[in-house]
């Protein structure tokens, strides 16, 4: 039984004589008898805080793909970044870690304060003004942006380009059951999407598209841009938030919503979660931004203090009317982004984002050498790419993790002759002999 | 000689030694400052012009802050100085459970077995995460007594929202298109928010003198219309709807199902069963219940648990134990249920917090689970009948993890608001409860202690209330205007937020 | 109803929230309560007394405080708000090197293969270890210009006695009988006390108006029946010994040693060598020139590294590199010198802060650490400067590391003491410098910026004391007599302490 | 080359400029040309600091004796006790790890509080009403106990028993050529110390004995301190913190100086240190005390407060006088032993100590049933024994971790047939598994 109860037996007695009860039992004397739990759970008595840890070692032994043991070329998404200790040490502080939302401004100065700073980075980066203090990862900021675009354009034909994450894509088809979204999605083309000319009776209310997209591909998204001036839809960009560090941001390309998953910023791989949702847009749609907002005011003396604001967007004044249903979001993985690109500073930015590319291009040369290695598609890439296999992308995979290698990822049914395909992904943190080891194995694993 | 940038070893601004205002990190940056430092990798130095075409290349750097780490890891620590936290001293935020969160869950989230895999990575080589994504479920499913459990949503909000989906998928499954689903007027914004999401219309339902769902009120707008009824009990006033069964034989018999909002779950852990009281739906929120912290608003988790009948609609893919191979070892893979909603998730949900939770369902076990729920009623109770005589009781009867009250006699009388009563709170060395919901009680207070506070914190929770009553009633509403006095800044002009919108640092001018 | 504990989980005591004061862990004790929780081991259960004869068995039992982990991690994060520290600000204590730890370094020392290693363990599951003692001794020499190294002292005064215990082994080897070492009046107290452990009496010699060692006076004592020189270089006075050299050859034509504090060492890195100017014997303080953190006073690390002759004499057991093996294999092993003077650790010293020194060589590199010295020593002279027409300028002319200043004439002017101005500096947000340190400086502020601090930093430590001193001149010594004025206490009476000794809860009453 | 560092060319450029000076190099025109290093230190350059965190995970991985592989069964001063997450994560609060010896109380309270409760937690460990607020380890305790017998009694011979920890004897041998007492070593026979009678011409002014002693041995102390009694010499006893908790206390026996190795608080194995040295004594020896105290006093307000009291016994003001050298202290690991002894609490130590004892039971039993395995002594033992063994000791740990044990500790050349002997210790970490394990191997290991 847990220990993280202060009370005795004498205490429990006290307070029980104080209520006029007899027993722990009398407490729940509003319950009818009829539902009551019947004897006890079928879970096991409380153990040692020890036991739980060995436990969890055993299945963290079981996981052989830890980053730890097998050098990591998988991308699609979550990176293999470098987490300094001192980004761990500074988001771990139990003051960010077990406080709640900041309901009083008077002393959550400090997680106010770090996420107004976030949300400074996060619109430098993604070159719109107003960005919003976090959502849960890049998928859920995706649907809330195609649920701001299509409230903005008050139309919901929603164009996809299957360069945005095939995940994402999934998770906003679920969603629009219940937003009633239709969703078209449009494939891509040589790696590039292939927008068709809108039909003037239904044109889309958002266009969405990634930058660099899911096989890596660089893509102009000036046409999108075009097509929304066209037809008045909104733009919607999913970007890498390091490969900003080299790439035109979404608002230089003139989005209109930008959204990205953060957890490239000093988050764990983590099994997938939890990550971060980087959200931004025009100050045009400030009203409409979904989630909590930190805004900078003065205190009663006029010192400067930060508080949460334009609070009647959201559902617990707004109610069924609010601009999303967003209430914990992701607030330590914010912090955490703010002091990891701090770290980073505008030179460590560029820095990773160019030693990604290097990696790739190095990498990417090595593998197009190898017999049966082909590009699956030929638009330029950056830091991440899809190649073409001799051999199912899935057995791939099982020979490398033999060699110690987290070859890539399966582009799967996702995208067509996908199960022969896999998109490789290389970060900062991987050098050269170790890429070297890589290319040779992989070699080894694409013999048929 | 100096440049504008602030000074970034100077503490002034930790309350520790005064209350100066801690300039922002872009106001520490000087150009060509760093903190980075990465591995050496000896891959060949192409030049940028090489490895981006033109036409996507940018021309400026982004312009990030530029301080060495000595200045970073200054200020966000002066920061965390400026931040109440549960480490710090009691919250009792009603509706929010933040009780305190075990130090070994950080040790299990930071294993960098759980903590360093890839989520892309193929069952074959994450059969641990596996295993403990299934134990989990059943554990879940154990406690709410449902059959199946999705664990990728990644707060209580998700959750709601997955589990209206499903309600969704159920009923067109069933050929029945409805409309409406029914809320009472207690509940939380997230749960009408969710429903519009979810694509249906909320019809709210009032609450009765007793602080329960006025059954009638219920029965009058139930029809076969109204696809579900969302409810949380304890409801959001901590009372348990003692018409459960009722309402749950009342919303089947037109069809409709019974949704469980499990943000209150910690007051019935092991003494009653959503299912059992007939749910058809059940949401979790983890990071209240299971401990796992609230780091500062997030990251939650929203596990949605369902009746055997609904799984089949579950989000996907699903952990699932496998047959066991040859020497019988367990295996785990994935799974699509077959008439799966689809993703609510980028990967898994937020699977570190998920493996805190465990980690806490763990050490408590059934027994300590138990045990939770029966003192956290006993606090709260407790608390209750020591403040009913200092402020307004407006439902008088016994609660259970959390007690409403109301200060609308103090306003009446002394001109001392709720939030008054919570920025006074603050200068008492405890963190405010929830003011102003839910919505119904005029001048409310939400007080939830939570199981993990002591007696003595209890006494001193109640004596500081005792004594903002006291002031107030012996010298006026003054004092408490003018809290808090303590903090490391004082009451904050929110409507200036709002007028003048500065949400980045580049706003400001 | 509630005993006589003090609650747990109430903040008041932060001074995020107000400035009461923080119960006793025993104030927080209630019997009955806990916080351990240990593993299911399934041992025997022997009763007590069983195991434990009747004649040595306790019959009541250790009392310490009876806490949940709650209130144990409340107060302990508490205390933590109620103390300064680098990370929260700058810490010009003179002497002490109190520049910025990185935090890299606490991932080292985390490596469960180097925390998780027992000390009795034998050289063959232990090469790690023996090759990181290996490579750091290695570095140190280098840096000091010396042959060979003990890294056994636990901090400087270890390291001073190792080193004057060298200092007898190595006449006693020659045969000759000495007496006494000399200090300079500026040393540091450990000297002279290590001196006397040491089975020596000290000779004091004066300093000169230089702010150096007096070399007539030196010459004076110098003869056959010292055994060494001690000194410091730069001296506590910031300053460097400019007659290092002459020092040198005086004390080894008199066949004295001479023996090198290193707390200084910050300040020459990669620019002079103590072996360079003639040093036998130099202490290091690795938790000053190598970032490792102070702890609050400890631990600390103080090798000692000597010129080659002194080898043979160093403690063992020492790690050394044997012959690689057939693979060529690196194989490293323990010896202890023919002529060891022995032990001066339990086991092989402050393992864990040797691995965070050698971090902290390794990512700085023989670059970086030059770099160190050259801005450690930029910052002060820039400080210096800057104060200079503030304060006294007893010794004025270009500093090392840190400067020595004087309130003198602040305190015969205005009445404000270096004990009021480290007060008042207290409120501006900054740690105070080191007070009437050395002793030979009337009233002494010794400001040691480091290399870590920032222009700016420097710019608002300058103008905190400048307006310190504008004030006493403005409106007298009041404000400053009463400072600190926003500190978790203000100004402590420590008089009383010794007066009425309370060195325990238990002495209370 | 590191970046911890904040100036940027044009500072330092500045700074040279306000200074007067035109190069970094003029800063140090003071010192002599002639000893100048000419050239650079025969140091690598700085490198990343992943690349150093590589470093030392290698060797971190070229220790097979580390913790988390192999069972630990060895003690002798280090015990492998269990260290809470709650303990590692408050003692490694930053405020506490990056502080200074808190010489200005009004904001150092922290650590001033945290130090007068590890002070009264040790006091009541020990039995005797003042401790310091550390030393460096057990065997500078031991030494700076003797030094305080010695100056209290006015006579150096120390008689120390051979059942102290032989590596703390060392170190008291090395000190004594400075101090110059003269140090007699009193054998054990069976394993407990064989006074002899002292010389009424030559007393003893210190006699020093351990409490359980090295071999695990329990010794009667009476007869100890009936020698001070009879001599007027001091009793130095040399405790296991842990074993006091089912043990009578140093002080129940009347020891006038009490000293432990603090490590089983909460303090990593770490290859030896740093480790922590409790020192305790009565209150007529408070001004004889070494090292830093901390007192309650109050401040202006009459807030109670902690300062360091009773400065004029040390080096900084006492000089040459001081009661002891010692400057820097364990803060850290103080502070570290106050906060893993207040989660142990009254109980949770017992319960350890009772653990350690049952464990020690089990295996002792298991292992005297291992045919050739002897008792090394008969005295009673409580949590760690000797056995003589029929292979060399030096063999039998090598075979031994082979199968993943670390199986304790050769008594080697300090004591007699020490070679054929091992030191065995279990902690309440060891499960009956393991140590059935444990048994199983260690009697494979004995063949011959
Ligand atoms: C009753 C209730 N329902 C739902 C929620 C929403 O949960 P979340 O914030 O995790 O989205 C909350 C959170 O405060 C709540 O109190
Ligand atoms: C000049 C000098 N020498 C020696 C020492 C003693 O070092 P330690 O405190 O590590 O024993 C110090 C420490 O403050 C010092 O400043």
């Amino acid at each position: 039984m847990g220990t993280y109860t202060p009370h005795t037996d004498d205490e429990i007695a006290d307070m029980l004589a104080f209520l006029g009860l007899d027993t722990l039992d009398d407490l729940f004397a509003a319950i009818p008898e009829a539902i009551r739990l019947q004897g006890r759970l079928e879970l096991a008595d409380g153990v040692g805080e020890p036991d739980v840890l060995a436990h969890f070692t055993e299945l963290a032994e079981a996981n052989l793909a830890r980053n730890d043991r097998m050098l990591c070329f998988a991308g699609g998404g979550a990176y293999d970044h470098e987490v300094p200790q001192v980004t761990r040490s500074l988001a771990g502080r139990s003051e960010f870690v077990t406080s709640y939302t900041p309901y009083q401004p008077e002393v959550a100065q400090g997680v106010l304060q770090a996420v107004f700073e976030y949300q400074t980075l996060v619109s430098r980066l993604s070159g719109l003004p107003i960005s919003n203090a976090s959502l849960y990862d890049g998928a859920t900021s995706l649907v809330e942006a195609v649920n701001l675009g299509v409230a903005a354009a008050g139309r919901n034909q929603v164009w996809v380009s299957s360069g945005v994450h095939p995940h994402w894509r999934q998770v906003l088809a679920t969603t629009a059951a219940g937003t009633g979204h239709r969703t078209t999605v449009v494939p891509l083309l040589d790696g590039t999407t292939a927008w068709p000319e809108p039909d003037p009776n239904d044109p889309p209310g958002v266009v969405a598209v990634a930058l660099p997209n899911y096989l890596g591909c660089l893509e102009d998204l000036s046409v999108a841009r075009r097509l929304c001036d066209a037809t008045g839809a909104q733009l919607v960009v999913a970007f890498d938030p390091v490969a900003v560090g080299l790439l035109r941001s979404p608002g230089a390309w003139g989005a209109d919503v930008a959204v990205a998953e953060g957890q490239p910023f000093g988050t764990a791989l983590g099994f997938g979660g939890p990550y971060l949702g980087l959200f931004s847009t025009t100050t045009a749609h400030v009203r409409r931004l979904p989630g909590r907002l930190v805004g900078e005011t003065v205190d009663v003396d006029g010192r400067r203090a930060y508080v949460t604001t334009l609070r009647a967007r959201e559902q617990d004044i707004r109610r069924d009317k609010a601009t999303s249903n967003v209430c914990t979001n992701q607030t330590l993985m914010a912090v955490t982004a703010a002091i990891q690109l701090s770290w980073l500073g505008t030179s460590g930015l560029v820095e990773v984002a160019t030693r990604c590319a290097r990696g790739a291009r190095y990498a990417r040369d090595g593998l197009l050498a190898i017999d049966g290695v082909e590009p699956y598609a030929t638009a330029p890439v950056l830091r991440e790419f899809a190649l073409r296999l001799p051999v199912p992308a899935d057995l791939l995979i099982e020979r490398m993790a033999e060699a110690g290698f987290l070859a890539g990822i399966a582009l799967g049914d996702h995208y067509q002759g996908g199960s022969h395909a896999v998109l490789v992904t290389v970060t900062e943190r991987r050098t050269r002999r170790e890429i070297d080891a890589y290319l040779a194995a992989f070699a080894d694993a694409v013999r048929p | 000689m100096t440049g504008p940038a602030a000074p970034g070893g100077r503490a002034a601004s930790a309350p520790l030694l005064g209350s100066d205002t801690e300039p922002t990190v872009f106001e520490l940056s000087v150009p060509g400052r760093r903190a980075w430092s990465l591995r050496t990798t000896e891959v060949p130095e192409v030049p940028v012009a090489d490895l981006v075409p033109v036409a996507f290349r940018r021309e400026d750097q982004v312009e990030l802050a530029e301080v060495s780490e000595r200045d970073l890891v200054a200020h966000v620590t002066r920061l965390s100085h400026r931040q109440f936290s549960v480490d710090l001293g009691a919250y009792p935020l009603g509706s929010c459970t933040m009780k305190y969160n075990p130090k070994v869950c950080d040790a299990v989230a930071a294993l960098e077995g759980l903590a360093g895999v890839h989520p892309a990575a193929p069952p074959s080589l994450t059969q641990g995460w596996l295993s403990l994504l299934v134990e989990l479920e059943r554990a879940l499913c154990e406690l709410t007594g449902m059959a199946a459990a999705t664990l990728q949503p990644a707060a209580g909000a998700a959750g709601e929202l997955t589990g209206l989906l499903l309600m969704r998928a159920w009923h067109q499954a069933h050929g029945s298109v409805r409309h409406r689903v029914v809320i009472p007027d207690s509940a939380h914004g997230t749960n009408p928010a969710s429903v519009t999401l979810g694509g249906y219309q909320v019809t709210t339902v009032p609450t009765d003198e007793r602080g329960c769902v006025d059954l009638d009120a219920l029965c009058r707008v139930l029809d076969e219309d109204v696809a579900g009824i969302m409810l949380t009990n304890p409801n959001t006033l901590g009372l348990f709807e003692e018409d459960i069964t009722t309402i749950a034989r009342k919303a089947h018999d037109v069809g409709a199902l019974l949704y469980y909002d499990g943000a209150n779950l910690n007051a019935i852990l092991g003494v009653v069963r959503p299912g059992d009281m007939g749910f058809d739906i059940v949401h979790m929120n983890l990071h209240k219940t299971f401990a796992t912290p609230h780091g500062g608003g997030g990251p939650g988790a929203g596990p949605v648990a369902v009746a055997e009948r609904l799984a089949p609609f579950l989000p996907g893919p699903r952990p699932v134990a496998l047959e066991p191979d040859e020497e019988g070892t367990a295996r785990f893979g994935w799974t699509v249920p077959p008439q799966s909603i689809g993703r609510v998730h980028g990967f898994h949900g937020n699977a570190l917090v998920l493996a805190r939770a465990l980690a806490y369902l763990l050490v408590n076990g059934g027994d300590g689970l138990r045990r939770v729920a029966e003192l956290a009623v006993l606090n709260a109770n407790w608390l209750r009948t020591r403040l009913r005589g200092t402020f307004d009781a407006p439902y008088d009867r016994p609660c259970m993890h959390e007690a409403v009250l109301s200060a609308r006699t103090l306003r009446d009388r002394f001109g001392v608001r709720a939030l008054d009563v919570a920025k006074r709170l603050l200068d008492e060395g405890f963190h405010a409860p929830t003011i102003y919901f839910p919505l119904i009680v005029d001048e409310a207070l939400m007080i939830e202690p939570t199981e993990t506070e002591s007696l003595q914190t209890l006494e001193a929770l109640a004596q500081a209330f005792e004594r903002i009553v006291a002031e107030a009633a012996a010298s006026g509403p003054a004092e408490a205007h003018a809290a808090p006095h303590h903090t490391p800044v004082r009451r904050v002009d929110e409507a200036r937020a709002a007028r003048h919108l500065v949400a980045t640092y580049d706003a400001r001018h």
